[in-house]
């Protein structure tokens, strides 16, 4: 039993934060978010750095890293709010490829581009009508109930559907099934999908985890500036309590992402329910830190003109993405409420 | 205690409905954030002021109806009821309108009143400054008597939509070296008088729902001012704050949300149960927006019989922000995967509706003193709780 | 369109509360908890003050007072933590007994006896296994589904169950239901004791918003002398927080309550969705203004020296009196969520 | 990261199960706040130091077991799993054991722990005083140094069971002149001393657990002092704070709880589920305690790789003490009508568990620093924001 990180994986994940907190600033970030550039540039730069090299084999040249040490990262990428692309394909989508069947043409050849820094793929799953990135794609996998299609950007048309997270790029997506694009089916590709949304969820949870320290963290700074009555608003009392709360939200987020993470990461039968503990630990964080940001940056955090603003919508965004809050909740109360196991103090581990 | 209408008031309510279901647009106007959305509602305005309704309780002669309390109550269930437009001149006619109609000289409500009424005039607020927010009496935007004028210098800000706007209303620094509420003036400020820029903020949207407001050397004649110099703290906090706060929040404004609420949820009834917090919240979100009317006639009623109304309008702001908040994420929980489009998106149908609510109420919590400020207040002036 | 009170019914609230506050002062209260008296002699006093003519009608001598009056009267008896049988016989025991036929003999017999002070009256009511006060009443109203009997001291056995509130009086009963004992049935039945509940569940509500404003006067007060870090507690903007939320539910819950006495009164067709509603309101008035209160009052309020228990101990016990809070809040949530009915806000009151 | 026991904790979870599944006395004993479940509950203690049970992290020299976190949070899971009596001698074992091991000299060590651990010594904390609550540092009662004693003059108050215990332990000012965190110093009291006088307080519920200690020139020998003269705030405040909030509140202390509210709503499903916040409340009571005992075994894993812990235990207190009293005002809700019973009540049936827990939960954020004053520490020493 070691509920901890290694050094080496606390080690990276600082590196990572460096280099981001450099790379994808505030103002890199309002430039994607106003269209006055788009995001490749920045998501090759952080490519180049390797990050899409992690999910992938060492045998195609990547790290092998596992869902444990990805919810470090998709902290970091939330809290730089680091567009979709990049956690798509170098986690979710290198996940879904790792797990098809090696018969699967393409497989390794798919590995290796992205452990080159190709962030080119797309996921539709029927949690949502919506599929990110699907417009720029060169490949998508798309849910049709079991099985799982992989097509090239010719053999889709899309609409897009802007959000208000304008870092984001949604469409819908018209497609056909056809056999010859099916590259999984029946029981495995059941289980590569519930894994896939797993992963897709829990990537979210990191993201808010991050995003939720991100908007704390800007709101605490707001607050030792901005005076009112002759004070630092931050040494209102009022404020110090609402800024603690959203403190306390991220706090214990953080141990139920992390076990979530290594259930995935394990196959744990419980999987399902821990992902979206998760979640709903995540979630809530982030929602907090939103409001409170909001409320403690005053009628600033109601423009435009601050950074806030970015990760309040990111945050918002994400709140219902790889599943919505209303399916995470369920998934927890009907584990709890309508099973009949005994959820002893002692069931939290596999104990004897 | 009577809880049923005359049949005055329900006739009434009936030509409001009818009048309404007349002349609302069938099409939703587009936002009056922007220079057509504003123009349009500008229209609109006239419509209703033509009517009669543009500002049911003010008197005949400058524009209104001559109605009480209670009818205005019914004017807004009608209203909001039938999906009417935003009001867009409603800082104007709101939260000046009742100052001028307690401390205007007959000439200033004869001539600013039925061009309000009319939006003839538009109006915008000056009240905030960089370092006035919650801290309101921190004022530092100057005016200098120079005979018949004031020369007005400094910067207003968080000003709605003031880039469309004709005038402008706020308080001013007229005695040099006075400090917090005392020496200010209440000026009216025509927005297109030398001197004047005007600097839009965008909002959370990307709207550019609010400015900044920058006086250099401008220059607006004495007759401009409402009540005496340096009085201007108390004619901007003497109209009741009770009723400013009604007026600028009818029941019927929370009501009708949480009323397409419910219809949201029940046109998504088998998807939202899975999770039985939302049933709850639509419940409660129901049930607080009726508790809020009721609030609403039982504080009216006092009115009417003499009853002075002091810091409970704090926790009606409160309430009412809280409330809305509740509705707004409540939808946004139901909509749950497409909730962030905007109101552009294809996919987008009622989505447009919910995503401007619930980031319109964000601001409630903040705007006209946020709560904590106004938890100050209750604690201090309801409760007795030292300031200190 | 009214929704105020008629000077004499204030001046009459306010009457009745100066002789209250004399009168069941703490002391008082806390020997009757104490069990060093008991609450009889209080209840006396009371009665011969007239309360207990309160409902009676004018022709026996009664004031013919209805819900209305009886929404303010109920806060008094909150506020001061009156024992049980005042309100349960001057005025949900009248409420029964004048909705009777006049047929049933002892109608008029009974209500000149509660007209003179007479609170000896029980009612057991199948939203409860306890009957308050029964081992000591001589009349009892017991439900059999739609029946009402009219039972005796003698014709009942009970057993006491004491409550966290010591001046309850709480039995089970062993009762038969005999053809003699019958006094109403049928829809007659059914309609009296549908009303009757719902007097009962707003004569709760009232209490418990009296109580509500009992502990919050009792907690300022407290935060007004109760120094830390050299300043009195009440100066500490988490403490004016929390004691202003208190404030606001109180006064958000006061027109709700009025209303449903209102509709009570005027037998509104809406009235079960109207009281439940201001049971609600009132309830969640009470529970934070008893968790604030405890939580202001520091270890203080943890102990049974403080005035302050006895009334949190009231309103805990009182929340689940004449229906609970689960049943409470489905009648509210029933009405919104599964019927057709179009809330327009045009519906508050009935409108054309 | 590995979240499997290894064979050795799960061996070590397997003895302690089956000795409780053994031992724990069938009947609940009567509560310790009285004089007889007092002393019920003593043996139970010494049944269990017998047993090497009583205090597994202790080292074996003064009756442990040596036992390192991780197998302390097994202990307690199996501990409250089982429904095992509450550790009445808790304040000494957990509060001041902690403190002993860290600071005591090795005569104090070998003298004081072992009869802690059996439980031969009861003891009371004597930390608050009527002026020194959550402003614990005001503190006034003096000791005074006299040769090889100490003269204690004073008033302690909220000393939980003190009326049965045998010991006391708080810091007392013994440098005349000094103010706050200084000139205070950590001293050991036995309370069958000459000028000690107790007088009990009752709680909510009607029992003495607390009392108030006077002191009227009570003699005590400099060698129950712990560490050095005027540095007793120190000593009090060394001992990791996490370690000792965890130690006081394990994570099994709401899990057990959790499980039994869900015990109790499955039981009455079909009442519950008529209003919907039931079910939410306690799925949610179940998720926040799990999430507590995760948030315990990373916190241990961090402490066993060396890391600091600081001011994290508040936000941890904040977390346990509301969920607390949600865990326990559902089960009240669910008890419905019948919840307010006594359990000397005919229909009471899991009611006393539940009303005594409720009545307990509300303690819960007062004491040990009130979550007023946890949120000011997170606020100040984990955000950084300034004290005034």
């Amino acid at each position: 039993m070691n509920f901890t990180f290694t050094e080496d994986e606390l080690l990276f994940r600082e590196t990572i934060n460096r280099f981001l907190a450099t790379e994808a600033s505030p103002e890199t970030l309002r430039d994607i978010w106003s269209g006055d550039k788009d995001a490749g540039a920045l998501l090759s730069l952080i490519a180049e750095q390797g990050l899409s090299a992690l999910s992938v084999p060492e045998e195609q040249g990547g790290l092998a890293m596992g869902d444990v040490a990805w919810s470090l990262m998709t902290q970091e990428l939330g809290y730089h709010a680091i567009p979709d692309p990049l956690v798509n394909s170098a986690y979710v989508a290198t996940g879904l490829l790792n797990a098809l069947d090696d018969s699967v043409s393409q497989k390794a050849d798919l590995l290796e581009h992205i452990c080159e820094g190709d962030l080119g793929f797309a996921i539709g799953h029927e949690c949502s009508p919506l599929v990110a990135d699907a417009n720029t794609a060169h490949t998508l996998f798309m849910q049709q109930d079991d099985e799982i299609h992989m097509l090239g950007a010719t053999d889709v048309q899309t609409v897009p559907n802007p959000s208000i997270d304008f870092s984001r790029r949604l469409s819908q997506i018209t497609w056909s099934a056809v056999p010859k694009t099916c590259i999984a089916s029946g029981e495995a590709g059941k289980k590569i999908w519930s894994e896939t949304f797993n992963r897709g969820a829990i990537s979210v949870a990191g993201q808010l985890l991050g995003l939720a320290q991100r908007m704390l963290d800007l709101s605490v700074e707001y607050s030792l500036q901005r005076k009112q009555f002759g004070r630092e608003i931050g040494s209102f009392q009022a404020v110090k309590h609402q800024l603690a709360d959203v403190a306390g939200k991220i706090e214990i987020a953080k141990p139920v992402l992390y076990r979530a993470a290594c259930s995935l990461e394990n196959h744990h039968p419980l999987s399902d329910i821990h992902i979206s503990q998760a979640r709903n630990f995540c979630s809530e964080a982030a929602a907090l830190a939103a409001r409170v940001g909001i409320q403690v940056h005053g009628a600033m955090g109601y423009t435009w003109e601050v950074d806030l603003q970015m990760y309040v919508k990111r945050a918002w965004a994400l709140n219902n993405t790889w599943g919505d809050s209303i399916m995470h909740r369920a998934r927890v109360q009907d584990y709890v409420l309508n099973s009949d196991i005994d959820l002893a103090p002692s069931k939290t581990f596999e104990a004897v | 205690m009577k809880l049923q209408f005359s049949p005055e008031q329900n006739a009434f309510r009936l030509e409001v409905r009818q009048w309404l279901a007349a002349n609302v647009p069938k099409q939703k106007l587009p936002t009056y954030d922007t220079k057509e959305g504003f123009e349009l509602h500008r229209q609109w305005e006239h419509k209703l002021f033509e009517a009669g309704f543009s500002m049911v309780m003010w008197p005949k002669e400058y524009g209104g109806r001559g109605c009480d309390l209670i009818d205005w109550l019914i004017f807004e269930e009608e209203y909001y009821g039938a999906g009417a437009p935003g009001r867009v001149n409603q800082n104007g006619q709101l939260l000046l309108g009742s100052t001028l109609l307690d401390f205007g000289t007959p000439e200033q409500k004869a001539h600013f009143l039925p061009r309000m009424a009319s939006s003839e005039d538009m109006w915008a607020q000056a009240w905030s400054e960089p370092n006035a927010g919650s801290d309101m009496a921190n004022i530092s935007s100057k005016a200098t008597l120079d005979g018949e004028h004031y020369i007005i210098n400094g910067q207003k800000t968080w000003s709605t939509r003031a880039i469309y706007a004709d005038w402008a209303f706020g308080l001013f620094r007229s005695q040099p070296g006075s400090e917090r509420h005392h020496g200010l003036s209440f000026l009216l400020v025509p927005l297109n008088t030398e001197g004047v820029t005007i600097r839009p903020i965008k909002a959370l949207d990307g709207e550019e729902a609010f400015a900044e407001i920058f006086f250099d050397d401008v220059k607006v004649p004495i007759t401009n001012r409402i009540g005496d110099d340096g009085k201007g703290w108390h004619v901007a906090m003497a109209t009741a704050g009770f009723e400013r706060g009604l007026l600028l929040r009818s029941p019927a404004r929370f009501q009708q949300p949480a009323r397409r609420l419910i219809q949201l949820y029940r046109d998504n009834k088998a998807a939202a149960d899975r999770d039985p917090a939302i049933a709850v919240a639509v419940s409660k979100c129901w049930s607080d927006a009726e508790a809020y009317a009721l609030s609403a006639y039982n504080t009216v009623g006092r009115v009417n019989n003499g009853e002075k109304i002091g810091a409970e309008s704090s926790l009606n702001k409160i309430f009412w922000s809280e409330l809305d908040l509740l509705i707004c994420q409540t939808a946004m929980d139901i909509l749950g995967a497409t909730g962030e489009l905007l109101g552009s998106a294809p996919l987008a149908k009622e989505h447009a509706y919910w995503l401007d609510a619930f980031l319109f109420a964000q601001a409630g919590p903040i705007y006209a003193g946020t709560n904590e400020i106004q938890r100050n207040i209750v604690a201090e002036r309801v409760l007795g709780l030292p300031k200190k």
